[in-house]
């Protein structure tokens, strides 16, 4: 994968021929594994993800469990398929800072009050990773604690910002990751307003910060718009059918 | 050091259960004793590895990447590539599987898996060598169990299987005396299409291709694979637990029986270059 | 250790001197370490372990103990000069299967219910392999918990069978392993006549399967009666000498 | 895997006491919000590290010592030498640090030091390049947490680039192809000096630079970078909890702010040579 | 660092200027970490340490807890930039040896039967390493426990005499570690004169030996002064003014 | 982290058992207090290994191979062999030794071991250099404790150097610049034969070679070694406690005299090549 030349062409279109401001094809799918409580499938562009959530269950060892809410446990972890160099076994520092980063996002919106001395695991495993794996991750994870019939405040819809050949550009794919100045993962709750996960790497001035933010947010209410159609998808499938 | 896990409170009622079924030449999902249950393979899912296939059995589904690299023959072996075999049963797939390195279990399926296609040289490793005794393709075949309902072993081997036959393989030239990436693209080609027949026996009765709630239950389990040549190329007794010898007998035989038709649909869905035909 | 031209020569002979079916030499010796609640010996051929058992002591941590038997832990290792390539130090994958595969072998045949909330610890150390180190392993630790007095349903009595420039052969040998065509070790507890342990790594046909079966049973039975011999030994030489 | 650790039992009364002394424009410890907590920075205290400072901010110690080695570039930036940074939360530095590997709270502040060094190119890899493709200078920027009494992410950066300023590094000619060692030294030039404040948010208010007790009841906290022109280097919210859309516009106003004063404070006291200047 | 070509020179001077029954410049300080329940850092020459105590507390996992007295966990570990070449992250075997020789030791002196069922940890960090560190370590630790108000039997000076172009010196600096004939750290409690520490790498007579361990007891003298010097002035400092 | 482990409930009863006898002049198995237990070498038991050597000191059995390579020399000694030292204190041997990779305790018997033989020069290595800077032979001396009844120290080294002693090493020749295995093998010569003492404290009295029992109740303990010039080769202390420094010189003397008894059954069983010797 090398660089092209420009990451923005004449007509201000992307490599993959999209607008600044525009979404990748996206995919959302819930309940797609059996054996867990829940669980969800998130695609964008070329980008796939699976989530499945485990819990409440009794946590063990016991001097883990907490008096007064749930544990959260959270593994984000990529074959070693899904990238372009062969990712060795095991976990690599990166994982262990994004299993982090998305579980506490996870843990600001759900109600663990409600289960003291339980654990709930959530486990993000990437496919393919094309960009924006911790947001696509973050969405599926969220759809699937939802599945899961999790208690939560609201839902986490999440995308990246970046800049690219000086321009502002909503959710990346790889290769603008790669070659771009800047890339900012952004998670919301949408009915709070407010930030449930901010990263950036790469530099930005004040000004392309908010902008960016304001992109996000765009980008964030469209994607909390599916989520919200697969759910109700879902659940209309598994309501009873009116006579 | 792990130990077999304890089973469920539940499982005697449950044994007795799917015995007396089996007895009736029935099971609890209404399939016949050596039924499998339906398999679905799809190929070449993923672009940035060489060859995938996802592949379920039921409920159970497996997803198999395979990454190439060039890198050092064995020093026994030199003019042969190399592969290697690894499967994590991801605790996305069951509450009983733990996050972390592969445990005994997801080490006896890449062993089992790896011996499949090693020893029936299913894999021509001397077309993968590029300068021998320096430079040879190296194949990572990574098996992930993604949904767990039981029987692990077969859609594993078939995922390993589908994800070799539709791997498109860069092809590297010798340019300067060292290997260079092109353009282009190969296929393998497959000398042999191995599969295995998971085995549960309880009391003198066997059924095959075990669901979850059966296999919880098993007196004991192998799996036992075989080729197109009516070989047998795999046998791992996998539970504790006694084989009545007398058994033997009829479960080579349904195992025969079945991976031919676990071979029949391979050949339909997969597209496969078999070594020596055209 | 280079390939030789035949593994069998025109009189029938395989490498070592021995018919198809005939067993190495096999050496067992019962109580040889002095720690450890229970110890065997067994040679065979070339092939050296020793097998020793621990327990039943209280299992820990606790929340792994069983309410209703013992546990069985069960460690198959090398010693690194064991073998022709020094061995790494460490447990490799190899005999992380081999001591999964051992100890469902001895939880068939031990009578665990006996010790509720126990643990029992078996452990088997290859000295020296030259083929069947599993086989002989697993011979030694049932003799090694015979003599531990564990309560077992009869003794577990175990050898390879092979095929050899496609002929079958009884107690593959280092060199018949590596250049033959299949390598099948059994176990069975004869009393039962049932297969205990089964593993079959190369092709056979299904007639070879069959047959091969049948030779491995021959050689268990020699095996079985050599075990009964050496615990009969050691427990005569226990015993108050009569008057 | 790790999980968020409980809050102290007496978290809450003290939550509500610093966020009463916040509505006053006051603090615990008798700062107002944004003020930081005082800053001693001591460069060049080790002989056998090629460069090493050890920074305090309160009670917060941090330690960071580079070693240089010479070894090979990363195949696809064959021209530009290396660096690592690793960070060490020493159980010396609290009873809530264990023993052991990084945990993820450790990982996670060496990749933020790291991109903050990394993204905005404050070292000139390419002048560490010894032969293209084959020897580099390879630095291991590894930061140890001394003494922790909150916000470990402050002064751990200005460490990291305190030593970088100070570092003394053995020259390395090319002598028959193959790099040996001067009896010379050089510094690095540095291309710009990022540097973060920590914020904590409570309720609707915010306070920089958090030590322990304040860290430990906040409803959020956030790390933010800038550098000298202004420009955001780094972000990370490092922790569970809603941040309010509309708190963000006087945050990034008072890291600006306040990062500037670092940087006075740095220039004063390091020697650093910053490229571009003479 | 290469070989000198001699390490003592033609007037009985060592690689430093010392004579050979002279220590380093020796620092000490009480209490200079804010966190832990006592700490001190300790200077020999170009060996630099700190060592942190945290406890008592409870012992968990709880059944590792002693029911007569309290453990003590030590912790010798060096900062990676703290030798010539860079160390490893991760404890080297080296590491592990030295815990146990210095745990050993501060457990001799310390009255861990007062706290039955807690745990004290004692972190010893090299943050460089001039020769010397294990004393210099053993020594700043002993501090730290005095520092954090545990009852000891007597304090531990420690230091290590070594033999360099066939004399015996006190206090090794690194050059005479590495191109020496034999290092010996000792430790002892004065109080009791008692050996509490002893290890030898390298050859002595029996005649040498023994006067290393006297030239030894006199370096623990000087040492243990020091040691009495700078917890006095800590405590002065903490006790009222008189007025 | 690791720590002292706890001492049996009787231990007390014990250790004023064990002392009354002392004082005595007498021991629980009949010994007098410096008396060892008896010794049997047994060497070249295996064929894999290049060396090897099972020794018992009473129940304590310790089984040592050594296997070789050829590799790299160290960078600051380009002119030598190498050689390492591992221990592993089996699970086999007793049930307080854990599986897993070794403990503190296996670490610190394997440091004792190398020290003793590295420090006197015990193997020559600059005889095992093939290419200066390149090629060397490579010693893997790894002790396995199968058996444990108190004190592995002594009988570790004594198997170390019974194993190096027998051990047939393959010559290897330099050909077209490489090294090239021969059907030749050839032997060590020794340069000296260090061995050690372990020696129990208990008050004011000391016995040697302790078994289980003992051991378990001494109020401290350690390891001394000399060598056929009655020189100290190593010290170490390894258990907690108090040794009064006036007991040291009849310790010394006692280890000098019983080492000299372990050299002279060493030597008239193992075939010994002495350097400097014929």
């Amino acid at each position: 994968m090398s660089r092209p030349e420009r990451l923005i062409d004449n007509n201000g279109r992307r490599v993959d021929g999209r607008r600044p401001d525009e979404l990748r094809p996206i995919k959302m799918e819930i309940g797609v594994l059996d054996k867990s409580d829940g669980s969800a499938y998130v695609e964008f562009g070329g980008t796939k993800v699976i989530a499945a959530v485990f819990g409440p269950r009794e946590a063990h060892p016991r001097h883990l469990a907490l008096p007064d809410r749930a544990i959260l446990n959270c593994r984000y972890h990529m074959t070693s398929f899904s990238v372009e160099e062969r990712k060795p076994l095991g976990m690599t520092r990166r994982e262990i800072e994004l299993s982090k980063v998305i579980r506490e996002a996870l843990e600001t919106v759900t109600f663990l009050e409600e289960f003291p001395r339980a654990a709930i695991d959530v486990y993000v495993e990437v496919i393919q990773a094309d960009g924006g794996t911790r947001t696509a991750g973050l969405t599926a994870a969220s759809l699937a604690l939802a599945d899961a019939g999790m208690p939560m405040a609201d839902l986490i819809a999440a995308v990246a910002v970046g800049k690219v050949d000086g321009q502002l550009v909503l959710d990346l794919c790889d290769l603008e990751d790669k070659y771009g100045e800047a890339d900012m993962p952004v998670a919301m709750a949408p009915r709070f307003n407010s930030i449930i996960m901010l990263q950036l790497n790469g530099r930005m001035s004040v000004e392309e910060f908010k902008k960016g933010l304001a992109l996000a947010q765009k980008g964030i209410s469209e994607i909390y718009h599916l989520q919200r159609e697969a759910l109700k998808k879902k659940f209309s499938e598994l309501a009873p059918k009116e006579a | 050091m792990a130990f077999t896990p304890k089973k469920d409170l539940t499982a005697k009622i449950m044994r007795d259960k799917i015995y007396s079924l089996l007895l009736q030449g029935k099971r609890i999902d209404g399939r016949r004793p050596t039924d499998l249950r339906p398999i679905k393979i799809e190929t070449g899912l993923l672009s940035k590895a060489e060859g995938s296939a996802l592949v379920s059995m039921g409920s159970t589904k497996i997803l198999t990447g395979i990454k190439v690299e060039v890198g050092a023959p064995f020093p026994d072996r030199p003019d042969e590539g190399t592969f290697t075999v690894n499967a994590e049963l991801l605790p996305l797939a069951s509450a009983s599987f733990e996050p972390g390195p592969p445990d005994e279990r997801g080490i006896e399926l890449a062993r089992v898996v790896d011996r499949s296609l090693r020893e029936g040289g299913v894999i021509d490793l001397k077309k993968l060598c590029l300068i021998e005794g320096e430079k040879v393709y190296v194949l990572f075949i990574d098996i992930y169990v993604l949904d767990y309902d039981g029987n692990y072993f077969d859609p594993s081997l078939i995922s390993a299987l589908a994800a070799l036959a539709t791997a498109k393989i860069p092809r590297y030239e010798i340019v300067d005396g060292k290997p260079q990436k092109t353009d282009e693209y190969f296929s393998l080609e497959l000398n042999s299409l191995p599969f295995t027949a998971m085995v549960g026996v309880i009391g003198e009765k066997f059924l095959l291709d075990p669901q979850l709630e059966e296999e919880k239950v098993l007196d004991v389990s192998l799996v036992v694979g075989a080729d197109e040549k009516g070989d047998i190329t795999c046998v791992q007794k996998n539970s504790p637990g006694q084989i009545p010898i007398e058994l033997m007998d009829s479960i080579i035989d349904a195992v025969i029986e079945k991976t031919g038709e676990i071979r029949r649909k391979f050949l339909q869905e997969v597209p496969v270059k078999l070594a020596g035909r055209t």
